[in-house]
């Protein structure tokens, strides 16, 4: 067992498919020899060479479109966004032409875009967005998050070898923060499982990314402070999530928060709030509720972003109030 | 300007290709009338789009292409298609959303292409395809496979930003890909008065680094040579190229548009310049075909091409229920 | 009384602020002396001049950014977009540069972005998207979507003399299909008020643009063939929503129906599903259900797209189920 | 290469503007480093980005603006807020993202600007602000003002989609906009060979159909010369150009980047090279300031500047419960 980060964790997954999947390949912006913006491809292309591993103009639509090219002729390329933000310059090439592309030819369109989000860290409002709710809206489309170490691995194996278009979020303001013991080898962790990481019958939050890690220490505070047991579901999929899973956590608790620090209208909570009231409606004790960033632009001084972001404790008030509804 | 060596170029075509460009120029264009008939029969779901008058420049990018080549075609592109081995019972089946097409009914008119014949399915999302091509060349080179890619795109296209960034990109990357811009006077209603204000559009090519030529979309002959020497050349020195094709659109930006906006003087000047009849009489002075060969050549074609409708038109629409089917491929 | 079209009521609209409004504009791809892909804007330039009615060349993200430039300049710039789905190549210029400017720098951006959207009628899957669900969850952004030729007058003034950027949809479907009677001279129509276009008790239907027809008709048949007396709510403002009037219309009734023709996953009735169970949990008689298009591209076959958009025999289908929930 | 026109020019330069430029350079300069003083101190959140090595160009835009003129800065034009009106407060307000600064902390480090300055604040994404500044000038001219824009694009903003657009936009409609490429030869790390293709990036202006010039970027008395021409002729003969300044950035892309990736000998080159050195011995020789003269002014300015950082450091970041403000406009 080693100690590894959360980076480290796709570092490593990025390895493994460069070094077991010749098809595959890796460019971005300053992904190659300066290891990127977080040196978080850092020795790859040393590894693998300049034709695997390679730098882009800034150019996000013709990035994504050279991908999907590449996809449909028997590679499997990973496209770095330097920052999720910066798709919304480019949508098109996923939602209208990677994303319809099986259904409208029955052509395969394997490729992973690997999407750093989540604010925390001073970003500001053009460095710190989570797209997932765009992603999500869009047929065709898969998503995963990772909220730790080794399911960074598995997922990125797991996405690499999807035949689809694949969004791999990773939160930025874990990267380093975020650390696990991980044994050696790896695999693939299929997409679409949700993982109960806290066990606890008062009530489930259900996160992703980093809010995964707010919600455990929320969980651990409630315990410690109410003596309440409450689960936490890491979704590590969003499309497609794990449905079933969330319906037997609901069923298990009859209370759930969902938590996300994504816009809250049409944020991605709100389809599991959807989802949850019209599966399980009789099994809820309360109402599901949701926990997200407000609607502002992401800002940058600590202050508000300190009270833009869903935390431990906003969490553990909110779930306080479910359990006390 | 045609240069003595164009002239001799066009004059040492050989008579075979000659009768294969012919013949896919009337295939598109009997095809394309057999679109407008249903369509204005009331058979066709949506818009109708064709490339009546264009043929010239797909056309010879199909026959001079080799079968690893990649394409993107975008409107105007139906011989491409016929071209690279779809047929007129496809683009039936195609335009009336029959099951059988290559979309499956899932898709309408245009946006279609079959990847086994190297031809990428256009999105509407204009300048979008460039930057798939290359990559798709990309790739195929990067198995050793020779490929080289053409993008076919109208001259209101070189206006997205999709344009600039897929030439910037080829060119970085040494891609070989031969952008067409298939200068048609308009882009739906807008003259390219509106659009841009270089004198031509080639002009773009040096901002990129690259070779930029001008030929004439409606001579059939000029176009091939054109285009089959860039081919070859950028297949062993491989880097994109940006040629310059002027044309016409010789009907509405679709069957719904009267194009009343268009003057009739430079309807009159194209329709002189059909890319077909020129080519006929080419091939006639040339020796190389006669009226009746012609005539029979334009019968054939006619009633392959109805037959086609005529299957097409006694299939189905794919099943309500297949509606979910292959959002995502399976593992 | 006349009677005008849908359409007619948006181009009566745009007639009206260029007239009354010196500072507005209108531009976009062939909507000059064409007047437009669908000739809405049919007679525009003629009566206001190419000064103020001009046709662009193919660049929508230069136009969006045009429009921030000028409507932050004292003009009031109406965009078109050809086809509400071309937004996508540049949806950076509304979430990020119009979206976020007042927030950032208190400078308001008065903008309109026509936004002609919808299924139907054989536009395939790149010219029939509903893309409300992005346009909604961009923090500084107000989403409007009229369902009638008097309130699509009524909201396109709202809509300019709004200081902020306003996504105005408009059904294509419809444009010609619906029409109703309409005095003169016309008002604005308030952004965020809700109306009930058909009264009853049994349960509601929450509808907007095209659906609130499907859903007045299966309220007609329900009557007709069941009995039932439903109630039928015409959004009109999808952000802001009405989220009293919703919530009303929920404590009347009990039973909630939310239509869309948009995609299911994160799409705007995954919000109303979610804002009206958080907030209204204690009046539900039966979980609130969405009817939406499923998670595919827009099919072209009339087949598919029958299948694909909701209508009335589906919804009074929904509705049935709902009441014997 | 100078033509004697040029030295003509430059040399007929008021003394006025000389010390005027020189000034704003310094100013920057001060702030710049006042930047890097609070960042490596762990005062500044998030990222901070100077330019350091570039404020010539900035700096001559500024001085050569008139007040109904509009700006579009982008990484590194701290000298054109400045020469445009922000305070040296102002910045340090923005930087620590207090609640008194342009943005009032809800943006940082260089994204902000005040349109009372004819300023607007640069979203992130690259590119995009150059149809924005064009859009605010039409609105302008439109009004009867004879405003002009500057837009400032790095070498990598060329590969954008969005500068594409944009320029062709304003090709198209005849508006008065100078687009400054500021070739710096990297963008974040990646060097301009692995951006573009073409000679010169002004190679491009062609295919707008407008004029490309380019200038030594480094020699603030060229730069000045060059873009106030090309705004006195564009204010009357409105019309995009396109405008490449030769320079290079003196640190990293912000300042967590060590830049060990730009070779020592191009750092050299262009430390010999500083605006602000070039400057003042050019002065020094027209005897238009001494030694003495310029070390006073230098220490003024720092004095301004660290009682700003003062300033600013005493003040708050805004109270968290103002959150929510502000998001829309009031009707
Ligand atoms: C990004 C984008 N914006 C707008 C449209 C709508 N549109 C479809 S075709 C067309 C005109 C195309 O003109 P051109 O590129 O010259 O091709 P042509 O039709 O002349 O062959 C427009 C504006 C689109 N398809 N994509
Ligand atoms: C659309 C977009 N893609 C990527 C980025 C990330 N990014 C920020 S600055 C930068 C490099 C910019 O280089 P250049 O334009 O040369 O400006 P310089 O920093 O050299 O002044 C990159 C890639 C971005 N801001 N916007
Ligand atoms: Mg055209
Ligand atoms: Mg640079």
């Amino acid at each position: 067992m080693r100690e590894i980060n959360y980076l480290q964790g796709i570092r490593e997954g990025l390895h493994y498919v460069l070094e077991h999947d010749p098809t595959t390949l890796l460019f971005g912006q300053d992904v190659g020899a300066f290891g990127g913006a977080f040196k978080l491809t850092e020795g790859l292309q040393e590894a693998f060479g300049i034709e695997r591993v390679f730098d882009t103009p800034i150019c996000e639509s013709a990035m994504l479109g050279c991908a999907i090219g590449m996809a449909t002729q028997g590679m499997r390329p990973i496209v770095e966004m330097q920052f999720s933000d910066f798709i919304t310059t480019a949508l098109h090439q996923l939602l209208n032409n990677a994303g319809t592309r099986h259904y409208r030819t029955g052509n395969a369109v394997p490729m992973v875009i690997r999407a750093p989000s989540g604010g925390g860290s001073g970003g500001g409002p053009f460095h710190s967005e989570e797209l997932e709710a765009f992603f999500c809206h869009m047929p065709g489309v898969k998503v995963v998050y990772p909220a730790f170490p080794s399911d960074a691995r598995g997922l990125m194996l797991s996405a690499v070898a999807d035949p689809n278009p694949v969004v791999y979020m990773e939160n930025k303001t874990i990267y380093r923060a975020v650390k696990e013991r991980v044994s050696d080898p790896f695999e693939p962790l299929p997409i679409g499982k949700a993982r109960v990481c806290h066990e606890g019958m008062d009530a489930v939050v259900i996160a992703y990314g980093a809010m995964v890690h707010e919600a455990l220490r929320a969980a651990g505070e409630l315990q410690a402070s109410d003596g309440y047991e409450v689960m936490v579901l890491d979704l590590r999929s969003l499309k497609p999530y794990d449905l079933d899973t969330i319906l037997s956590a609901v069923s298990a608790t009859g209370r759930a928060l969902v938590v996300s620090e994504g816009w809250r209208t049409c944020g991605f909570a709100a389809e599991i709030c959807a989802a949850i009231t019209e599966s399980a409606f009789h099994l809820l004790d309360a109402p599901v509720r949701r926990l997200t960033a407000p609607d502002t632009p992401v800002p940058f001084s600590t202050t508000l972003e300190a009270r833009y972001r869903p935390n431990a404790t906003t969490i553990a008030d909110a779930v306080r109030q479910l359990i006390e509804f | 300007m045609w240069t003595l060596e164009t002239v001799q170029k066009v004059a040492a075509v050989d008579p075979a290709v000659w009768r294969a460009i012919l013949r896919l120029m009337v295939l598109a264009r009997k095809v394309d009338e057999q679109i407008i008939k249903l369509c204005h029969q009331g058979r066709i779901h949506g818009s109708s789009f064709t490339g009546i008058g264009q043929e010239a420049i797909s056309t010879a990018a199909a026959i001079a292409s080799q079968p690893q080549d990649l394409f993107g075609p975008c409107i105007r592109n139906l011989a491409l298609h016929l071209g690279r081995g779809e047929t007129p019972l496809g683009i039936m089946r195609q335009v009336l959303a029959r099951s059988e097409g290559a979309t499956g009914g899932r898709d309408g008119n245009i946006h279609h292409g079959r990847l086994e014949n190297g031809v990428y399915a256009m999105i509407s999302h204009l300048g979008a395809m460039i930057s798939v091509v290359a990559g798709g060349v990309m790739a195929k080179r990067r198995q050793g496979i020779q490929s080289v890619g053409v993008a076919f795109v109208g001259d209101g296209t070189t206006s997205t930003g999709d344009f600039h960034e897929a030439l910037n990109f080829a060119a970085v990357f040494d891609i070989p890909i031969l952008v067409i811009i298939e200068n048609n006077h308009y882009a739906y209603s807008t003259p390219t008065t509106g659009q841009y204000r270089c004198r031509r559009l080639i002009d773009r090519a040096v901002g990129y680094g690259i070779d930029g030529i001008s030929a004439d979309g409606n001579n059939a002959a000029e176009m091939y040579v054109t285009v089959s020497e860039i081919m070859e050349d950028i297949r062993v020195n491989p880097r994109p190229v940006l040629l310059e094709a002027e044309t016409m659109r010789m009907r509405g930006h679709g069957e719904h548009d009267n194009f009343k906006y268009v003057p009739e003087e430079l309807l009159l000047l194209y329709r002189r310049r059909d890319p077909i009849n020129l080519s006929v009489r080419a091939m006639a002075s040339a020796k190389l075909m006669n009226a009746e060969e012609f005539a029979a050549l334009e019968t054939e074609i006619e009633a392959e091409v109805a037959a086609a409708a005529r299957q097409a038109l006694s299939e189905q629409e794919p099943a309500a229920d297949t509606l979910l089917r292959g959002v995502y491929a399976d593992a």
